[in-house]
Protein backbone atom coordinates (compact mmCIF):
# COMPACT_ATOMS: atom_id res chain seq x y z
CA UNK A 1 0.00 0.00 0.00
CA UNK A 2 1.68 3.42 -1.15
CA UNK A 3 1.69 5.50 2.19
CA UNK A 4 0.82 9.23 2.34
CA UNK A 5 3.16 11.67 0.91
CA UNK A 6 6.22 13.31 2.32
CA UNK A 7 9.19 14.78 1.08
CA UNK A 8 12.76 16.12 2.00
CA UNK A 9 15.08 18.54 0.48
CA UNK A 10 18.70 19.41 0.04
CA UNK A 11 20.77 21.65 -1.38
CA UNK A 12 23.92 20.68 -3.35
CA UNK A 13 25.86 23.54 -4.00
CA UNK A 14 23.19 25.54 -6.46
CA UNK A 15 21.05 22.41 -7.27
CA UNK A 16 18.07 21.68 -5.05
CA UNK A 17 17.22 18.05 -4.57
CA UNK A 18 13.87 17.12 -3.58
CA UNK A 19 12.86 13.47 -2.69
CA UNK A 20 9.63 12.44 -2.56
CA UNK A 21 7.95 9.58 -0.98
CA UNK A 22 4.19 8.60 -0.92
CA UNK A 23 1.38 9.12 -3.39
CA UNK A 24 1.86 12.00 -5.41
CA UNK A 25 -1.64 13.45 -5.63
CA UNK A 26 -3.32 16.99 -5.77
CA UNK A 27 -1.99 17.77 -2.25
CA UNK A 28 2.07 16.32 -2.92
CA UNK A 29 2.18 17.86 -6.36
CA UNK A 30 1.14 21.42 -4.27
CA UNK A 31 3.55 20.43 -1.65
CA UNK A 32 6.37 19.84 -4.23
CA UNK A 33 5.31 23.41 -5.95
CA UNK A 34 6.06 24.95 -2.86
CA UNK A 35 8.96 23.79 -1.79
CA UNK A 36 10.33 24.69 -5.44
CA UNK A 37 8.93 28.09 -5.21
CA UNK A 38 10.70 28.69 -1.66
CA UNK A 39 14.14 27.94 -3.48
CA UNK A 40 13.30 29.70 -7.10
CA UNK A 41 12.94 33.09 -5.28
CA UNK A 42 16.61 32.71 -4.20
CA UNK A 43 17.35 31.99 -7.48
CA UNK A 44 17.66 28.59 -8.02
CA UNK A 45 16.84 27.25 -11.28
CA UNK A 46 18.78 23.87 -11.19
CA UNK A 47 16.44 21.61 -9.55
CA UNK A 48 16.10 17.18 -8.96
CA UNK A 49 13.17 15.18 -7.92
CA UNK A 50 13.56 12.06 -7.00
CA UNK A 51 10.73 10.06 -6.78
CA UNK A 52 12.36 6.52 -5.64
CA UNK A 53 9.84 6.54 -2.47
CA UNK A 54 7.00 7.35 -5.35
CA UNK A 55 5.30 4.41 -6.50
CA UNK A 56 1.63 5.64 -7.22
CA UNK A 57 1.66 9.66 -8.96
CA UNK A 58 -1.80 10.95 -10.47
CA UNK A 59 -2.27 13.43 -13.43
CA UNK A 60 -3.12 15.95 -10.89
CA UNK A 61 -0.27 15.93 -8.55
CA UNK A 62 2.08 15.73 -12.23
CA UNK A 63 0.22 19.10 -13.42
CA UNK A 64 2.30 20.93 -10.50
CA UNK A 65 5.17 19.55 -12.11
CA UNK A 66 4.52 21.06 -15.21
CA UNK A 67 4.17 24.46 -13.38
CA UNK A 68 7.59 23.93 -12.05
CA UNK A 69 9.13 22.92 -15.64
CA UNK A 70 7.20 26.21 -16.86
CA UNK A 71 9.14 28.16 -14.39
CA UNK A 72 12.31 27.53 -15.04
CA UNK A 73 12.32 27.40 -18.75
CA UNK A 74 11.27 30.94 -18.43
CA UNK A 75 14.79 31.41 -16.01
CA UNK A 76 16.91 29.31 -18.29
CA UNK A 77 16.66 26.85 -16.12
CA UNK A 78 16.13 23.02 -15.71
CA UNK A 79 14.39 20.24 -14.35
CA UNK A 80 15.74 16.42 -13.83
CA UNK A 81 13.54 13.57 -12.41
CA UNK A 82 15.45 10.99 -10.82
CA UNK A 83 14.45 7.23 -10.22
CA UNK A 84 11.07 6.65 -12.22
CA UNK A 85 9.77 3.60 -11.62
CA UNK A 86 8.58 2.45 -15.24
CA UNK A 87 5.45 3.04 -15.16
CA UNK A 88 5.83 6.61 -14.10
CA UNK A 89 8.35 6.74 -16.47
CA UNK A 90 5.79 5.90 -19.01
CA UNK A 91 3.09 8.20 -17.76
CA UNK A 92 5.61 11.16 -18.14
CA UNK A 93 6.79 10.29 -21.46
CA UNK A 94 3.28 10.12 -22.67
CA UNK A 95 2.84 13.64 -21.35
CA UNK A 96 6.00 14.81 -23.13
CA UNK A 97 7.24 16.12 -20.06
CA UNK A 98 10.88 14.94 -21.30
CA UNK A 99 11.01 17.51 -24.10
CA UNK A 100 11.08 19.87 -21.49
CA UNK A 101 12.72 18.01 -18.26
CA UNK A 102 15.80 15.74 -18.00
CA UNK A 103 15.56 11.95 -16.57
CA UNK A 104 18.43 10.14 -14.96
CA UNK A 105 19.01 6.77 -13.02
CA UNK A 106 19.88 8.45 -10.08
CA UNK A 107 20.30 11.54 -7.58
CA UNK A 108 24.09 10.93 -8.48
CA UNK A 109 23.92 10.89 -12.36
CA UNK A 110 21.83 14.09 -11.93
CA UNK A 111 23.52 15.89 -10.29
CA UNK A 112 27.10 14.99 -12.81
CA UNK A 113 24.90 16.36 -15.34
CA UNK A 114 24.17 19.45 -13.55
CA UNK A 115 28.21 19.92 -13.18
CA UNK A 116 29.64 19.27 -16.18
CA UNK B 1 -5.87 -20.97 -9.44
CA UNK B 2 -9.05 -19.80 -10.18
CA UNK B 3 -9.92 -18.98 -13.41
CA UNK B 4 -11.28 -15.28 -13.14
CA UNK B 5 -11.38 -13.48 -9.92
CA UNK B 6 -13.39 -10.43 -9.35
CA UNK B 7 -13.50 -7.41 -6.58
CA UNK B 8 -15.99 -5.38 -6.63
CA UNK B 9 -16.01 -1.85 -4.91
CA UNK B 10 -18.78 0.96 -4.06
CA UNK B 11 -16.10 4.03 -3.09
CA UNK B 12 -16.93 7.07 -0.93
CA UNK B 13 -15.45 10.46 -1.74
CA UNK B 14 -12.63 10.34 0.88
CA UNK B 15 -9.13 11.19 0.09
CA UNK B 16 -6.62 9.31 -1.32
CA UNK B 17 -9.92 6.31 -1.40
CA UNK B 18 -8.63 5.01 -4.79
CA UNK B 19 -5.24 3.53 -3.09
CA UNK B 20 -7.99 1.08 -1.51
CA UNK B 21 -9.24 -0.18 -4.80
CA UNK B 22 -5.35 -0.43 -5.96
CA UNK B 23 -4.35 -2.02 -2.97
CA UNK B 24 -7.17 -4.74 -3.79
CA UNK B 25 -5.98 -5.06 -7.28
CA UNK B 26 -2.22 -5.86 -6.45
CA UNK B 27 -3.80 -8.54 -3.64
CA UNK B 28 -5.61 -10.01 -6.77
CA UNK B 29 -1.79 -10.22 -8.77
CA UNK B 30 -0.36 -11.39 -6.40
CA UNK B 31 -2.64 -13.91 -6.17
CA UNK B 32 -2.87 -14.84 -10.01
CA UNK B 33 1.53 -14.61 -9.48
CA UNK B 34 1.27 -11.90 -12.04
CA UNK B 35 4.50 -9.68 -11.58
CA UNK B 36 4.46 -6.18 -10.07
CA UNK B 37 5.47 -4.77 -13.28
CA UNK B 38 2.91 -5.64 -15.29
CA UNK B 39 0.27 -4.40 -12.19
CA UNK B 40 2.10 -1.30 -11.92
CA UNK B 41 0.50 0.23 -15.40
CA UNK B 42 -2.98 -0.59 -14.00
CA UNK B 43 -2.08 2.20 -10.97
CA UNK B 44 -1.95 4.60 -13.28
CA UNK B 45 -5.02 3.59 -14.97
CA UNK B 46 -7.48 3.03 -11.88
CA UNK B 47 -5.98 6.53 -10.66
CA UNK B 48 -6.80 8.32 -13.12
CA UNK B 49 -10.46 6.97 -13.56
CA UNK B 50 -11.36 6.83 -10.20
CA UNK B 51 -10.67 10.42 -9.71
CA UNK B 52 -12.32 11.82 -13.03
CA UNK B 53 -15.07 9.60 -11.41
CA UNK B 54 -15.23 11.75 -8.39
CA UNK B 55 -14.32 15.04 -9.42
CA UNK B 56 -16.42 15.34 -12.45
CA UNK B 57 -19.59 14.07 -11.50
CA UNK B 58 -20.95 17.34 -10.25
CA UNK B 59 -22.90 15.69 -7.15
CA UNK B 60 -22.58 16.29 -3.79
CA UNK B 61 -21.66 12.92 -2.22
CA UNK B 62 -20.94 11.03 -4.95
CA UNK B 63 -20.08 7.16 -4.73
CA UNK B 64 -18.21 5.66 -7.28
CA UNK B 65 -18.24 1.90 -8.28
CA UNK B 66 -15.28 0.07 -9.23
CA UNK B 67 -15.05 -3.41 -10.29
CA UNK B 68 -11.71 -5.66 -11.75
CA UNK B 69 -12.17 -8.94 -13.56
CA UNK B 70 -8.66 -10.26 -13.51
CA UNK B 71 -7.18 -13.99 -15.76
CA UNK B 72 -4.31 -14.81 -16.14
CA UNK B 73 -3.86 -13.39 -20.32
CA UNK B 74 -5.95 -9.77 -18.82
CA UNK B 75 -7.08 -7.51 -16.29
CA UNK B 76 -10.86 -5.74 -17.06
CA UNK B 77 -10.94 -1.87 -14.79
CA UNK B 78 -14.58 -0.98 -14.55
CA UNK B 79 -15.01 2.74 -13.28
CA UNK B 80 -18.48 4.22 -13.26
CA UNK B 81 -20.13 7.49 -11.41
CA UNK B 82 -23.65 8.65 -10.90
CA UNK B 83 -22.91 11.91 -12.52
CA UNK B 84 -23.67 14.62 -15.41
CA UNK B 85 -21.27 12.77 -17.59
CA UNK B 86 -19.74 14.45 -20.67
CA UNK B 87 -19.34 13.73 -24.49
CA UNK B 88 -15.80 12.86 -25.00
CA UNK B 89 -15.59 14.77 -28.47
CA UNK B 90 -15.89 17.61 -26.61
CA UNK B 91 -12.72 17.18 -25.17
CA UNK B 92 -9.85 18.50 -26.60
CA UNK B 93 -6.50 16.25 -27.07
CA UNK B 94 -3.68 17.82 -24.00
CA UNK B 95 -0.38 18.95 -25.87
CA UNK B 96 2.37 19.66 -23.51
CA UNK B 97 3.78 22.31 -25.70
CA UNK B 98 -0.02 24.09 -25.45
CA UNK B 99 -0.28 23.46 -21.57
CA UNK B 100 3.83 25.53 -21.06
CA UNK B 101 2.98 29.10 -20.29
CA UNK B 102 -0.71 28.38 -20.04
CA UNK B 103 -2.55 28.22 -16.41
CA UNK B 104 -4.42 25.48 -16.99
CA UNK B 105 -1.59 22.30 -16.72
CA UNK B 106 -4.49 19.46 -16.07
CA UNK B 107 -6.60 17.88 -18.78
CA UNK B 108 -3.80 14.52 -19.27
CA UNK B 109 -6.69 11.52 -17.01
CA UNK B 110 -8.19 10.27 -20.42
CA UNK B 111 -5.31 10.71 -22.71
CA UNK B 112 -3.20 8.21 -20.31
CA UNK B 113 -5.96 5.76 -19.98
CA UNK B 114 -6.63 5.86 -23.92
CA UNK B 115 -2.38 5.27 -24.16
CA UNK B 116 -1.83 3.35 -21.39
CA UNK B 117 -4.29 0.82 -22.03
CA UNK B 118 -4.92 -2.20 -24.63
CA UNK B 119 -8.13 -0.85 -24.97
CA UNK B 120 -10.82 2.13 -23.61
CA UNK B 121 -14.29 2.68 -23.82
CA UNK B 122 -16.49 5.98 -22.65
CA UNK B 123 -19.95 5.34 -22.19
CA UNK B 124 -21.39 8.67 -20.66
CA UNK B 125 -24.49 10.50 -20.58
CA UNK B 126 -26.42 12.71 -18.17
CA UNK B 127 -26.90 9.78 -15.74
CA UNK B 128 -23.46 9.03 -15.31
CA UNK B 129 -20.30 7.73 -16.76
CA UNK B 130 -18.88 4.48 -17.02
CA UNK B 131 -15.18 3.40 -18.15
CA UNK B 132 -14.00 0.01 -19.56
CA UNK B 133 -10.33 -0.26 -19.27
CA UNK B 134 -8.82 -3.46 -20.94
CA UNK B 135 -4.84 -3.98 -19.76
CA UNK B 136 -3.36 -7.03 -21.16
CA UNK B 137 -1.15 -9.18 -18.38
CA UNK B 138 0.83 -11.38 -21.04
CA UNK C 1 -17.85 16.82 6.81
CA UNK C 2 -20.11 14.09 5.67
CA UNK C 3 -22.68 13.21 8.56
CA UNK C 4 -22.52 9.36 7.24
CA UNK C 5 -20.13 7.59 4.89
CA UNK C 6 -20.61 4.43 2.99
CA UNK C 7 -18.10 2.06 1.68
CA UNK C 8 -18.88 -1.15 0.09
CA UNK C 9 -17.01 -4.35 -1.17
CA UNK C 10 -17.86 -7.77 -2.39
CA UNK C 11 -14.83 -9.57 -2.22
CA UNK C 12 -12.90 -12.69 -3.97
CA UNK C 13 -11.55 -15.43 -1.85
CA UNK C 14 -7.69 -14.79 -1.97
CA UNK C 15 -5.34 -14.23 0.57
CA UNK C 16 -5.96 -12.04 3.43
CA UNK C 17 -8.43 -9.66 1.32
CA UNK C 18 -9.61 -8.87 4.42
CA UNK C 19 -6.94 -6.72 4.80
CA UNK C 20 -8.13 -4.52 1.99
CA UNK C 21 -11.43 -4.34 3.68
CA UNK C 22 -9.85 -3.23 6.83
CA UNK C 23 -7.59 -0.17 5.00
CA UNK C 24 -10.91 1.19 3.32
CA UNK C 25 -12.53 1.09 6.86
CA UNK C 26 -9.38 2.57 8.70
CA UNK C 27 -9.14 5.42 5.48
CA UNK C 28 -12.50 6.32 6.22
CA UNK C 29 -12.08 6.49 10.39
CA UNK C 30 -9.06 9.10 9.55
CA UNK C 31 -11.51 11.50 7.19
CA UNK C 32 -13.80 11.67 10.55
CA UNK C 33 -11.23 12.39 12.40
CA UNK C 34 -11.87 9.26 14.50
CA UNK C 35 -8.92 8.25 16.62
CA UNK C 36 -6.80 4.83 15.68
CA UNK C 37 -7.32 3.46 19.23
CA UNK C 38 -11.06 3.82 18.86
CA UNK C 39 -10.79 1.79 15.44
CA UNK C 40 -8.31 -0.61 16.29
CA UNK C 41 -10.98 -2.93 18.11
CA UNK C 42 -12.89 -3.08 14.91
CA UNK C 43 -9.94 -4.52 13.20
CA UNK C 44 -10.71 -7.45 14.82
CA UNK C 45 -14.53 -7.65 14.08
CA UNK C 46 -13.73 -7.51 10.68
CA UNK C 47 -11.54 -9.99 10.29
CA UNK C 48 -12.99 -12.78 12.32
CA UNK C 49 -16.45 -12.20 10.51
CA UNK C 50 -14.87 -12.15 6.85
CA UNK C 51 -13.00 -15.35 7.31
CA UNK C 52 -15.72 -17.07 8.68
CA UNK C 53 -18.14 -16.04 5.86
CA UNK C 54 -15.25 -17.16 3.31
CA UNK C 55 -14.09 -20.48 5.20
CA UNK C 56 -17.84 -22.08 6.48
CA UNK C 57 -19.41 -20.89 3.21
CA UNK C 58 -19.29 -24.27 1.74
CA UNK C 59 -18.94 -22.68 -1.75
CA UNK C 60 -16.26 -23.19 -4.22
CA UNK C 61 -15.73 -19.74 -5.60
CA UNK C 62 -17.26 -17.62 -2.36
CA UNK C 63 -18.18 -13.90 -2.61
CA UNK C 64 -17.91 -12.01 0.41
CA UNK C 65 -19.98 -8.60 0.62
CA UNK C 66 -18.67 -6.02 3.37
CA UNK C 67 -20.00 -2.97 3.74
CA UNK C 68 -19.18 -0.05 6.36
CA UNK C 69 -20.98 2.75 7.78
CA UNK C 70 -19.60 4.95 9.58
CA UNK C 71 -20.97 7.89 11.54
CA UNK C 72 -18.95 10.04 14.22
CA UNK C 73 -21.08 8.07 16.64
CA UNK C 74 -20.62 4.83 15.28
CA UNK C 75 -19.53 2.10 12.96
CA UNK C 76 -21.87 -0.37 11.38
CA UNK C 77 -20.20 -3.40 10.07
CA UNK C 78 -22.20 -5.79 7.43
CA UNK C 79 -20.78 -9.07 6.61
CA UNK C 80 -22.73 -11.16 4.16
CA UNK C 81 -21.84 -14.43 2.56
CA UNK C 82 -24.14 -16.11 0.49
CA UNK C 83 -23.12 -20.09 1.41
CA UNK C 84 -25.07 -22.80 3.56
CA UNK C 85 -25.41 -20.95 6.72
CA UNK C 86 -25.56 -22.05 10.21
CA UNK C 87 -27.46 -22.53 13.90
CA UNK C 88 -25.79 -19.88 16.57
CA UNK C 89 -27.74 -22.21 19.21
CA UNK C 90 -25.56 -24.77 17.87
CA UNK C 91 -22.23 -23.03 18.38
CA UNK C 92 -20.75 -23.98 21.76
CA UNK C 93 -19.24 -21.30 23.61
CA UNK C 94 -15.45 -21.73 23.53
CA UNK C 95 -13.18 -22.61 26.70
CA UNK C 96 -9.85 -22.13 27.23
CA UNK C 97 -9.84 -24.38 29.64
CA UNK C 98 -11.33 -27.18 27.74
CA UNK C 99 -9.27 -26.29 24.36
CA UNK C 100 -5.84 -26.93 26.15
CA UNK C 101 -5.18 -30.85 26.24
CA UNK C 102 -8.00 -30.77 23.19
CA UNK C 103 -7.04 -31.11 19.47
CA UNK C 104 -9.24 -28.60 18.66
CA UNK C 105 -7.98 -25.00 19.21
CA UNK C 106 -10.40 -23.05 17.28
CA UNK C 107 -13.66 -21.29 17.77
CA UNK C 108 -13.17 -18.20 18.88
CA UNK C 109 -14.61 -15.54 16.10
CA UNK C 110 -18.13 -15.71 17.18
CA UNK C 111 -17.22 -15.17 21.17
CA UNK C 112 -14.65 -12.47 19.84
CA UNK C 113 -17.30 -10.75 17.48
CA UNK C 114 -20.11 -10.41 20.37
CA UNK C 115 -17.64 -9.36 23.16
CA UNK C 116 -15.66 -7.00 21.32
CA UNK C 117 -18.65 -5.19 19.41
CA UNK C 118 -21.25 -3.13 21.25
CA UNK C 119 -24.30 -5.49 19.34
CA UNK C 120 -24.08 -8.10 17.24
CA UNK C 121 -26.39 -9.56 15.44
CA UNK C 122 -26.42 -12.82 13.36
CA UNK C 123 -28.83 -13.87 10.36
CA UNK C 124 -28.25 -17.01 8.88
CA UNK C 125 -30.34 -19.50 6.82
CA UNK C 126 -29.44 -22.00 4.22
CA UNK C 127 -29.22 -19.02 1.46
CA UNK C 128 -26.57 -17.23 3.58
CA UNK C 129 -25.50 -15.78 6.79
CA UNK C 130 -25.62 -11.81 7.53
CA UNK C 131 -23.51 -10.49 10.33
CA UNK C 132 -24.46 -6.98 11.22
CA UNK C 133 -21.79 -5.72 14.06
CA UNK C 134 -22.12 -1.76 15.88
CA UNK C 135 -19.42 -0.40 17.45
CA UNK C 136 -19.30 2.73 18.86
CA UNK C 137 -17.41 5.39 18.59
CA UNK C 138 -17.23 7.54 21.00
CA UNK D 1 -1.68 -1.07 5.47
CA UNK D 2 -0.38 -4.40 7.81
CA UNK D 3 1.94 -5.44 5.76
CA UNK D 4 3.11 -9.26 5.56
CA UNK D 5 3.41 -11.79 8.02
CA UNK D 6 7.70 -11.92 8.91
CA UNK D 7 9.10 -13.14 12.11
CA UNK D 8 12.77 -13.27 13.57
CA UNK D 9 13.99 -15.04 16.27
CA UNK D 10 16.56 -15.21 19.43
CA UNK D 11 18.03 -16.89 21.93
CA UNK D 12 19.07 -14.73 25.71
CA UNK D 13 19.99 -17.99 27.57
CA UNK D 14 17.50 -20.16 28.23
CA UNK D 15 14.33 -17.60 26.57
CA UNK D 16 13.22 -18.04 23.35
CA UNK D 17 12.40 -14.66 22.01
CA UNK D 18 10.18 -14.42 18.82
CA UNK D 19 9.59 -11.20 17.11
CA UNK D 20 6.87 -11.25 14.68
CA UNK D 21 6.14 -8.30 12.18
CA UNK D 22 2.61 -7.77 9.93
CA UNK D 23 -0.25 -9.80 9.88
CA UNK D 24 -0.45 -12.73 12.61
CA UNK D 25 -2.90 -14.78 10.08
CA UNK D 26 -3.22 -18.71 9.74
CA UNK D 27 -0.32 -18.74 8.23
CA UNK D 28 1.79 -16.57 10.54
CA UNK D 29 0.10 -18.78 13.28
CA UNK D 30 1.72 -21.56 11.89
CA UNK D 31 4.95 -20.00 11.20
CA UNK D 32 5.44 -19.23 14.94
CA UNK D 33 4.38 -22.65 15.74
CA UNK D 34 7.32 -23.86 13.78
CA UNK D 35 9.50 -21.77 15.22
CA UNK D 36 8.93 -22.65 18.36
CA UNK D 37 8.55 -26.28 17.92
CA UNK D 38 12.47 -25.94 16.74
CA UNK D 39 13.72 -24.87 20.08
CA UNK D 40 11.15 -26.58 22.29
CA UNK D 41 12.31 -30.06 20.74
CA UNK D 42 15.96 -28.47 22.19
CA UNK D 43 14.70 -28.28 25.35
CA UNK D 44 13.50 -24.50 25.63
CA UNK D 45 11.02 -24.31 27.77
CA UNK D 46 10.64 -20.16 28.57
CA UNK D 47 9.04 -18.05 25.61
CA UNK D 48 8.58 -14.55 24.51
CA UNK D 49 6.46 -13.39 21.50
CA UNK D 50 6.90 -9.74 21.10
CA UNK D 51 4.08 -8.58 18.98
CA UNK D 52 4.88 -5.31 18.68
CA UNK D 53 5.20 -4.67 14.81
CA UNK D 54 1.80 -7.33 14.56
CA UNK D 55 -1.28 -4.54 14.30
CA UNK D 56 -3.50 -7.15 13.08
CA UNK D 57 -4.33 -11.02 14.34
CA UNK D 58 -7.08 -13.26 13.66
CA UNK D 59 -8.23 -16.12 15.83
CA UNK D 60 -6.73 -18.47 13.40
CA UNK D 61 -3.11 -17.46 14.26
CA UNK D 62 -3.90 -17.09 17.35
CA UNK D 63 -5.32 -20.91 17.89
CA UNK D 64 -1.51 -21.73 17.33
CA UNK D 65 -0.27 -19.70 19.92
CA UNK D 66 -2.83 -22.13 22.27
CA UNK D 67 -0.83 -24.87 20.74
CA UNK D 68 2.69 -23.57 22.28
CA UNK D 69 0.70 -23.06 25.42
CA UNK D 70 -0.19 -26.27 25.47
CA UNK D 71 3.34 -27.89 24.93
CA UNK D 72 4.76 -25.36 27.57
CA UNK D 73 2.20 -25.88 29.68
CA UNK D 74 2.95 -29.78 30.01
CA UNK D 75 6.72 -29.46 30.67
CA UNK D 76 6.33 -26.57 33.37
CA UNK D 77 7.72 -23.88 30.80
CA UNK D 78 6.12 -20.61 30.05
CA UNK D 79 5.17 -18.59 27.52
CA UNK D 80 5.17 -14.13 27.31
CA UNK D 81 3.68 -11.53 25.26
CA UNK D 82 4.91 -8.37 24.85
CA UNK D 83 4.07 -5.16 23.36
CA UNK D 84 0.74 -5.59 22.98
CA UNK D 85 -1.46 -3.12 20.79
CA UNK D 86 -4.75 -2.41 22.89
CA UNK D 87 -7.27 -4.34 21.00
CA UNK D 88 -5.20 -7.45 21.07
CA UNK D 89 -4.57 -7.48 24.29
CA UNK D 90 -8.59 -7.45 24.96
CA UNK D 91 -9.25 -10.30 22.31
CA UNK D 92 -6.35 -12.62 24.05
CA UNK D 93 -7.63 -11.43 27.12
CA UNK D 94 -11.57 -12.17 26.12
CA UNK D 95 -9.97 -15.66 24.82
CA UNK D 96 -8.72 -16.31 28.38
CA UNK D 97 -4.99 -16.69 27.49
CA UNK D 98 -3.82 -14.67 30.67
CA UNK D 99 -5.14 -17.50 32.54
CA UNK D 100 -2.05 -19.86 31.56
CA UNK D 101 0.45 -16.84 29.91
CA UNK D 102 2.26 -13.91 31.02
CA UNK D 103 1.88 -10.42 29.76
CA UNK D 104 4.76 -7.94 29.90
CA UNK D 105 5.38 -4.34 28.17
CA UNK D 106 8.53 -5.31 26.52
CA UNK D 107 10.75 -8.05 25.66
CA UNK D 108 13.25 -6.60 28.48
CA UNK D 109 11.03 -6.74 31.42
CA UNK D 110 9.63 -10.00 30.59
CA UNK D 111 13.05 -10.98 30.44
CA UNK D 112 13.54 -10.12 34.04
CA UNK D 113 10.25 -11.66 34.70
CA UNK D 114 11.97 -14.95 33.70
CA UNK D 115 15.75 -14.46 35.16
CA UNK D 116 13.94 -13.43 38.97
N1 LIG E 1 -16.37 10.78 -15.19
C1 LIG E 1 -16.51 11.99 -15.77
N2 LIG E 1 -17.68 12.67 -15.64
C2 LIG E 1 -17.85 13.89 -16.22
N3 LIG E 1 -16.89 14.50 -16.95
C3 LIG E 1 -15.71 13.87 -17.11
C4 LIG E 1 -15.46 12.59 -16.54
N4 LIG E 1 -14.20 12.21 -16.88
C5 LIG E 1 -13.70 13.22 -17.62
N5 LIG E 1 -14.59 14.22 -17.77
C6 LIG E 1 -14.40 15.46 -18.55
O1 LIG E 1 -13.27 15.33 -19.36
C7 LIG E 1 -12.31 16.34 -19.04
C8 LIG E 1 -10.89 15.81 -19.21
O2 LIG E 1 -10.62 14.82 -18.21
P1 LIG E 1 -9.13 14.42 -17.93
O3 LIG E 1 -8.47 14.15 -19.23
O4 LIG E 1 -9.13 13.30 -16.97
O5 LIG E 1 -8.45 15.71 -17.28
P2 LIG E 1 -8.83 16.53 -15.96
O6 LIG E 1 -9.63 15.62 -15.08
O7 LIG E 1 -7.52 16.90 -15.40
O8 LIG E 1 -9.62 17.71 -16.45
C9 LIG E 1 -12.65 16.76 -17.62
O9 LIG E 1 -12.20 18.06 -17.32
C10 LIG E 1 -14.16 16.65 -17.64
O10 LIG E 1 -14.75 17.77 -18.22
N1 LIG F 1 -20.63 -17.34 7.91
C1 LIG F 1 -20.78 -18.60 8.38
N2 LIG F 1 -21.37 -19.53 7.61
C2 LIG F 1 -21.54 -20.81 8.05
N3 LIG F 1 -21.13 -21.22 9.29
C3 LIG F 1 -20.54 -20.33 10.11
C4 LIG F 1 -20.34 -18.98 9.72
N4 LIG F 1 -19.75 -18.33 10.74
C5 LIG F 1 -19.59 -19.23 11.72
N5 LIG F 1 -20.07 -20.44 11.36
C6 LIG F 1 -20.10 -21.67 12.18
O1 LIG F 1 -19.82 -21.31 13.51
C7 LIG F 1 -18.65 -22.01 13.97
C8 LIG F 1 -17.88 -21.14 14.95
O2 LIG F 1 -17.31 -20.04 14.28
P1 LIG F 1 -16.15 -19.24 14.98
O3 LIG F 1 -16.56 -18.93 16.37
O4 LIG F 1 -15.83 -18.06 14.14
O5 LIG F 1 -14.92 -20.22 15.03
P2 LIG F 1 -14.13 -20.99 13.86
O6 LIG F 1 -14.38 -20.22 12.60
O7 LIG F 1 -12.71 -20.95 14.31
O8 LIG F 1 -14.69 -22.36 13.83
C9 LIG F 1 -17.89 -22.37 12.72
O9 LIG F 1 -17.04 -23.48 12.90
C10 LIG F 1 -19.02 -22.65 11.75
O10 LIG F 1 -19.53 -23.94 11.94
Amino acid sequence: MEADFKLTSELHADVLVINTSGYVNNEGGEKIAEEFDKHFENGVKKVIINLEKSKVVNSIGISFLIEIIDKLTEEDGKLIFTNLESAIDKMLTIMGLFNYAGKEATVESALKTFNT
Amino acid sequence: MDENIKLKMMLPKIPDIELVAIEGMDRMARHMGIPDEKISEAHVLVTEAVINAFEHSGQKNPLVQVEFTMTLEKLTIFVRDFGKGFKLEDIEDPDIDKKLGSPHKRGWGLKLMESMSDDFKVDSNEKGTKITIIKNLQ
